[in-house]
């Protein structure tokens, strides 16, 4: 009985499918030549695989159901299993100390590819980090981050190509600069509301490109600067296969110092008023916090990680032009944040390292990879929408007036 | 004519209803009063269908309704009113009130009961064409009460209706609710903070405490009881 | 860091001996490694797609003939989306895989990006379709090689011809803000403004995929120009002229090889007539090219897209030099690429001290009875 | 006894609608003020007000806080007021449902503390024992409110009547000479009520400070209050004590109704 | 003048094809509070079903009015057809989660959809056959404005008029205010919100459809990429007129169109959708509910 329902409700859902992919699959048409070509093997292939996708569909939220109600019928929650392993420090040191040899071995057990790809991904670790501040932590929705990404990697192409700077010189200009356009961008917006404020910001990112695009006096236009210098190692310039590994370490210490401070912050009185601002705006206001300003440094320090990373984008690919700071740029660092799970380190590392790794390897399905990342995104969204790991911000556990827990040392 | 078996709901991660029992019969007002919190409101949206249940039973006239979508229990003729009354705050008066017979298509029928909530309340006649947002509170809860009689209820659950009121208002709207049960007959289902106040009106009363049903009586022997007084009454 | 544990772990140990995997997969070595880098994926894969299949044809061809210096050759094809960052990745790759030589990339953008890398590795790159002029004129990349013309020679044709032949005073010169169409069309306008024959009256760039171009016809029509000089490819090109067509206006239509594409006239159909395209010298007579045409049909059941014959010179052109120059090495070949002539599809070609193809040139043609025609 | 907070004409437009209309109120020091009144009288528009959430379109709010320079609190951000000592509860609770109990009262000290963004990665020694004694002081206030075994739970779990407790601790921790609660016994059964009738009346008396507060919960404005205000369309009707609105005319046709009385 | 009444008429046309499509987003904006990201996508789907449909009767040789009524048609059916099951898939699943869930949810969708036209169809443009007939009396007016741009806007008028209509009058209307405004008190009415979330897709995508079909038969040729850009200045339209009102999306879209029109005409398109974005912006400081949006005093 139960069965058939279910069959019956898979057969319509394929039905509707079939329906529904019919003149996109099927037809395919060739207006200029005016030709039609038929593909009814799209159409059984559509019929039979949303006829099993719907049962596993129909499972899968089942099962999220299910773990729902487990959650409420225990009461609490789970511990999610990072955060047992990351209390347990017979389980902890040992993998840490895995880890710190895989790390630094890294570079030279693999080929420059390899490291050139970790090193990418590393970068988007730090972006993620970055905008969680923003997303996760103020729960201001920025669809424009890459804006100030795009400001970091323009301060140090064109100081570089003017004046000769390099890279250890603009660093800081160029988290300087992110901040700057931070202020300058935030200042008028942040008053507004969530989805006004995405909007906007998405537009402010587009500004920013399409400026970039068109005032061929300062930016070179769509050509885009080229030759801009690696970074240099204590003033000498290195070969590009050593460039490549000292890239990567110099990328392995922004990622910790970024998650030391994104840690530091978010434990802080600073960090608690984010969090609270994103929980509740007027009580928070009521409570003497500044909102503006509050937000306004969130949203600063964001774009200081922009900023930073853009000046290391820069030199890591020595070419840059507009056209690798698009919105859909910016929604991959958005994604990153939440399918890692906002608000948690562990989880915007994880998400950079899938979101990025996963279609870098999968270039067999280049021509899939767009479709999968979309995929991936709706369907992490309707059955894990608390990210693959779920924030597990470390609360303040008061132990006794004489030991003040704050235990994060 | 309602009867909830061992319902459990949750909502969020709290287990708000942990397995009650209620049973209403034709004609009656019966009330429930309890702190905030008990799982008063809870209750109520469980039989409306808005919060599923998680298990246990809901049976009207004799139907299962615990799996059935809103609009399907108010097609069988269960209205609420909810707490916090709930206008729709840019529709007109007239308008709400028509959303409360969406689900009728006797449009005679319709505009009888339109004359028959402003006989009960003439001071809505004066506002028909004004926006439900800019009603006072008062007047509000009485189109709420309006809207939910335009679907013909055979149950009508008030949750609160002495909400944020003036004890003056408070007490023209319980005589209205008296009027409704004696005149149309109507069941009604009253969920209440005040306590005393219900249990005047009301012919039962049941006591809820963190998600159970703790005391059912009829309402002059709560009144009278002890526990009742010193928790309830502030007697 | 206490925060990165158990899950994190497990997922880098998934990573490593996927990686592992993946760089196990050496090619033996004795072959000659030819590096195939492009747009294969995404939008604009179909600039990128036809210099694959043209590498193919050309290695099916020498390795049929038992390879070169006895050595066969090989393909690694690898894809960049026409993305700089991508083509970095891309450039490190190929590197990581020995290839000996490279045949793109195929975006200017990303050859650019992707150089800085084959440069200190020492590796002959060639790429059949970037056009940036300061690619081989900045003689940053003494690596780089093209068989394709570079913007400034296009620009100055069609400038040339709409002075000279259409004898035009007044020219509105427009492009689509990308680097191609904007790069032409600032030489156009330096060309123009140079020449002092003609005033430029409109310079503007316009978006891609906006909904409606009207506003900026009707801008050319109250210039009062008597052609548009338009940088930037066909989609737009067609949408400006039917505009510009449907509105009664019959102002000259000038354009780059971007344009000069067939699906041009089959989309802008009747409204493509008299308009003028520059586009690579005609070889529609050159057997090499009739038969670089013939065996892409015959494999692939289809035309060949954009850049083939480009491609199919530059692969032979590496090819031959690496034969001639008698090894892979840098100095060797790169002496071959200049002084060796090598019979391509574009005729006799050999390349000047920056690179550039000598003999690979442009000429302007014009659309007639629905084909492109070339002008005298 | 000198008044801390005096208002004077205050009037707050919405559109055409006047929430509060010429509204004179005085605040005396250390007294339990009680403003009562049908629901959309502008009681709550008034704490808006004062408390800088909403610009009042008329009229003048000044304070004179005890030990420091009177001054005027018109057009001030709602974190600048707090800051000068004027805090307040919500009618239906604000709280931070997803920080523990602790970090809510925290939250509360944000306003007299001071570490900032290089502190806070730096962690110097100021940073550190402005942390402790921000733990420190804000477990006192949950002790004092009688909340402290909630101490490590989420806010959002607590029962209802400690989430009421909470807010006001939270309002505590911001220092004030002025707390404003706006019906803390909505949604409380008695046995709640008499409790908070207490802390309530604990407060006045250790933490000297005034109390205005917004209550339906008749009982519990008559025994606390020292005076009454009542507002109906956003007029002061009536003032006095307890005494004297129970049985004033004007406030028993427009609130209480006749049946009060007896 | 002319030229002034030319830049004016073409602000209009683009501007009926934003306003067309930014229906859609302010409808479903208003009743799920969603930024229906796939929303673009819809559109570029209609225009290329629109032209599948199209080219295939052309084959069978139908005569133009005949395949302009049927192609239309089909777009409209599988447009709305797909906004239903986008919303069965991506969001209803959502429905309880926080905000920004669904944002990303659609933001995903609309990734996927381009990229599944890329796949099942070209990534190169096509031209697509100009449906819509010429007048003849538009011949005097030719130099101002052609056929279809007056078919553009005419049919934009009177889907405007209809849609008013629907909404103001009729029993589902309401219901879409109603669940818009309160959806829980809707629900306890007895409305099927989860019907009238489909029925607010379904419109919402049929428009789309229409702005896709017209705009694709003027401007001749599609390809899978259209529907992101037009999606974003359409939503931009919508917040400009102020989201979640009807007929600040109609003025929002027009708005746009001109400003981006008199922008190109008199200073230059370089920064056409500088402008666009820079009006945005500084709509959204000066008066953050849009143009026609309530600012709904904050309850606290």
């Amino acid at each position: 009985m139960q069965k058939k329902s279910e069959i019956k409700k898979s057969l319509l859902v394929s039905l509707w499918f079939m329906f529904l992919t019919f003149p996109i699959m099927v037809i395919r048409v060739n207006p200029v030549e005016k030709l039609v070509e038929w593909r009814w093997r799209n159409m059984v292939i559509v019929g039979v695989g949303s006829f099993v996708l719907s049962f596993v569909w129909r499972y899968m939220l089942r099962q999220k159901e299910a773990g729902l109600k487990r959650i409420y019928a225990g009461g609490r929650y789970k511990i999610p299993s990072i955060q047992r392993v990351s209390e347990d420090r017979r389980l902890f040191i040992p993998l840490l100390a895995v880890l710190s040899v895989f790390v630094v071995i890294f570079p030279f057990i693999f080929s420059a590819y390899q490291v050139n790809i970790m090193t990418t991904a590393l970068m988007y670790v730090v972006l993620g980090l970055g905008l969680n501040i923003v997303v996760g932590l103020a729960g201001l929705l920025d669809l424009g981050y890459v804006a100030f990404y795009a400001v970091g990697a323009y301060t140090y192409g064109l100081l570089n190509h003017h004046f000769g700077l390099g890279f250890w010189a603009v660093l800081p200009a160029g988290a300087f600069m992110g901040a700057l356009f931070g202020i300058l961008l935030g200042f008028p917006v942040l008053r507004l509301r969530g989805d006004y404020l995405a909007i906007v910001t998405l537009g402010f990112g587009e500004i920013i490109r399409l400026v970039l695009e068109n005032w061929n006096d300062l930016s070179f236009g769509p050509s885009g600067i080229a030759n801009i210098d690696r970074p240099s190692f204590f003033g000498m310039q290195l070969s590009l296969q050593s460039a490549t590994v000292y890239i990567y370490f110099l990328m392995i210490t922004l990622a910790l110092f970024t998650v030391f401070v994104v840690n530091r912050l978010q434990n802080s009185r600073i960090g608690r008023a984010w969090i609270a601002l994103r929980e509740d705006e007027i009580a928070c206001q009521a409570m003497g916090i500044d909102k503006t300003k509050t937000k306004l440094s969130a949203f600063a320090l964001g774009a200081t990680w922009a900023g930073m990373m853009g000046v290391f984008f820069a030199a890591k690919t020595t070419f840059i032009n507009p056209a690798s700071f698009t919105f859909l740029e910016s929604a991959i660092i958005l994604s990153i944040v939440v399918l890692g799970g906002m608000g948690s380190i562990a989880g915007v590392i994880i998400g950079a390292f899938v979101l990025i790794l996963l279609p870098e390897y999968l270039r067999a399905f280049s021509d899939y990879r767009m479709l999968m990342f979309g995929a991936i995104l709706v369907i992490m969204m309707v059955f894990r929408p608390q990210g693959i790991i779920s924030n597990v911000r470390r609360t303040y556990k008061f132990e006794g007036i004489n030991v003040p827990g704050e235990k994060n040392k | 004519m309602l009867k909830l078996v061992n319902v459990k709901t949750f909502y969020g991660n709290i287990q708000a209803l942990k397995g009650v029992d209620i049973e209403v019969s034709e004609g009656e007002i019966i009330t429930l009063i309890g702190s905030n919190g008990a799982g008063k409101t809870t209750t109520l949206m469980s039989i409306s269908g808005i919060t599923s249940p998680g298990s246990g039973e809901i049976f009207f006239r004799g139907r299962p309704i615990h799996n059935m979508s809103p609009d399907k229990i108010v097609s069988l003729g269960i209205s609420q009113v909810p707490e916090g009354r709930h206008i729709f705050q840019k529709l007109t008066v007239m308008e709400n009130l028509h959303m409360g017979a969406f689900l009728r298509t006797d449009k005679d029928s319709i505009s009888e009961d339109i004359e028959y909530v402003f006989g009960l309340f003439p001071i809505l006649t004066e506002r028909r064409h004004q926006a439900g947002g800019t009603l006072s509170g008062g007047e509000q809860q009485m189109l709420a009460i309006s809207r939910a009689l335009m679907a013909r209820p055979r149950l009508l659950l008030l949750d609160e209706p002495s909400l944020g009121l003036a004890p003056k208002i408070v007490k023209q709207i319980f005589g209205i609710i008296r009027k409704i049960n004696s005149e149309q007959k109507t069941t009604i289902f009253l969920v209440e903070q005040n306590a005393n106040l219900a249990l005047q009106v009301a012919h039962r009363g049941y006591v809820m405490e963190n998600g159970k049903i703790v005391l059912e009586d009829s309402s002059d022997r709560l009144l009278s009881n002890e526990a009742v007084k010193k928790a309830y009454l502030g007697l | 860091m206490k925060y990165i544990s158990g899950r994190l772990f497990l997922t880098a140990a998934v990573l490593l001996s996927m990686m592992i995997t993946i760089s196990c997969t050496k090619h033996e070595s004795g072959s000659i490694k030819v590096g195939v880098a492009g747009a294969h994926s995404g939008d604009l894969a179909s600039y990128g797609l036809p210099t694959v299949k043209a590498a193919e044809l050309v290695v099916k061809d020498i390795n049929a003939r038992g390879g070169i210096l006895g050595r066969k050759v090989e393909l690694l094809v690898e894809d960049d989306v026409c993305k700089p960052e991508v083509a970095t990745n891309t450039a490190s790759k190929l590197l990581s895989q020995d290839v000996h030589v490279v045949l793109g990339h195929i975006c200017s953008g990303a050859t650019k990006a992707a150089l800085g890398i084959y440069k200190e590795s020492r590796t002959i790159t060639m790429s059949p379709s970037a056009t940036n002029p300061p690619l081989t004129q900045s003689g940053d990349y003494p690596n780089f090689f093209r068989t394709i013309a570079s913007d400034d020679a296009q620009a100055k044709l069609e400038v040339d011809f709409a002075l000279d032949i259409l004898k035009l005073k007044r020219i509105a010169v427009l492009h689509d803000k990308g680097d191609y169409g904007k790069g032409l069309a600032e030489f156009a306008r330096g060309f123009l403004e140079k020449s002092g024959k003609a005033e430029v009256v409109l310079y503007e760039g316009i978006t891609p995929g906006a909904v409606d171009y009207s506003a900026v016809v009707q801008k050319i029509k109250n210039s009062g120009a008597g052609a548009v000089i338009y940088g930037g490819y066909h989609p737009e090109a067609s949408k400006l002229v039917m505009l510009m067509r449907k509105k009664k206006m019959g102002t000259f239509f000038i354009s780059d090889d971007g344009v000069k594409d067939v699906t041009f006239i089959k989309v802008a159909g009747e409204y493509a007539e008299g308009v003028y395209a520059t586009g690579p010298m005609d070889v529609s007579k050159n057997p090499l090219a009739i038969a670089a045409n013939d065996a892409h049909k015959k494999t692939y059941g289809s035309d060949p897209g954009a850049f083939f014959l480009n491609a199919y010179a530059a692969a032979q052109a590496l090819l031959n030099a690496i034969e001639k120059g008698g090894s892979t090495e840098y100095k060797a070949v790169s002496n071959a690429l200049r002084t060796e002539y090598v019979d391509t599809p574009l005729g006799k070609i050999k390349f000047d001290e920056r690179g550039d193809a000598i003999g690979v040139g442009f000429s302007m043609y014009q659309v007639k009875n629905g084909e492109y025609v070339e002008v005298k | 006894m000198k008044a801390v907070m005096e208002i004077k004409k205050l009037t707050v437009d919405f559109g055409g609608l006047r929430a509060v209309d010429h509204l004179d109120l005085e605040v005396k020091e250390r007294e339990i003020l009680a403003l009562i009144g049908p629901n959309g009288a502008g009681k709550t528009t008034l704490f808006n007000c004062i408390t800088g959430i909403y610009a009042p379109s008329e009229g003048s709010m000044s304070i004179s806080p005890p030990g420091k320079k009177p001054g005027t609190i018109n057009g001030l951000k709602p974190n600048i007021v707090t800051r000068k000592g004027i805090t307040r509860t919500f009618q239906n609770i604000r709280l931070f449902p997803n920080m523990t109990v602790l970090e809510n009262v925290m939250i509360g000290r944000h306003c007299r503390t001071r570490a900032r963004i290089a502190g806070a990665v730096f962690r110097g020694r100021a940073t550190v024992r402005e942390e402790q004694a921000t733990v420190e002081y804000s477990y006192h206030i949950l002790e004092k409110t009688g909340i402290a075994q909630y101490v490590n739970e989420f806010a959002g779990n607590l029962p209802y009547g400690a989430q009421r407790l909470l807010e006001i601790a939270r309002a505590l921790a911001t220092e004030p000479f002025i707390l404003l609660l706006d019906e803390p016994a909505a949604g409380m059964n008695p046995q709640e009520t008499g409790v908070l009738d207490d802390l309530i009346s604990k407060i006045r008396e250790e933490e000297k400070i005034a109390i205005l507060l917004i209550e339906h919960d008749m009982r519990l404005v008559m025994s606390i209050s020292d005076r009454i205000a009542v507002m109906d369309y956003g007029k002061k009707i009536a003032e006095g004590t307890p005494e004297e609105i129970r049985n004033n005319p004007v406030v028993i046709k427009a609130y209480l109704g006749e049946e009060f009385v007896a | 003048m002319e030229y002034f009444v030319q830049l004016f008429m073409g602000g209009l046309t683009r501007g009926s094809i934003y306003a067309l499509i930014a229906l859609g987003y302010t409808m479903v904006y208003g009743i799920i509070e969603l930024i229906n990201f796939a929303h673009g996508e819809i559109y570029m789907i209609g225009a290329f079903t629109a032209l599948i449909i199209a080219s295939v009767l052309t084959l069978h040789g139908f005569n133009e009015i005949a395949i302009f009524v049927l192609a239309s048609l089909a777009a409209v059916i599988y447009s709305s057809a797909y906004g239903f099951t986008i919303e069965k898939i991506a969001y209803k699943p959502l429905r309880h989660a926080p905000r920004l869930s669904p944002l990303i949810s659609a933001i995903g969708m609309s990734i996927f959809l381009q990229n599944y036209v890329l796949l099942a169809q070209t990534s190169d443009f096509l031209p697509f056959p100009g449906l819509i007939p010429e007048f003849g009396f538009m011949k005097k007016y030719e130099h101002i404005s052609s056929s279809a741009e007056l078919m553009i806007f005419l049919t934009t008028a009177v889907v405007m008029v209809i849609l008013t209509c629907v909404i103001k009058f009729t029993k589902i209307g309401k219901a879409m205010r109603a669940t818009a405004q309160d959806r829980k008190m809707a629900m306890l009415v007895g409305v099927d919100i989860n019907r009238i979330i489909s029925i607010t897709f379904i419109i919402g995508s049929a428009l789309a459809a229409v702005g896709g079909v017209l705009i694709a038969s003027h401007i001749g040729q599609i390809n899978f990429y259209i529907g992101f850009i037009v999606g974003i200045k359409a939503f931009t339209a919508a917040v400009l007129g102020g989201i979640g009102s009807i007929p600040g999306a109609v003025l929002g879209g027009f708005i746009l169109g001109w400003t981006e029109s008199f922008a190109t005409g008199y200073v230059s398109s370089d920064y056409e959708d500088v402008f666009a974005f820079a009006l945005l912006v500084l709509i959204l400081i000066f008066r953050p509910a849009g143009l026609l949006g309530k600012s709904g005093s904050q309850k606290v």
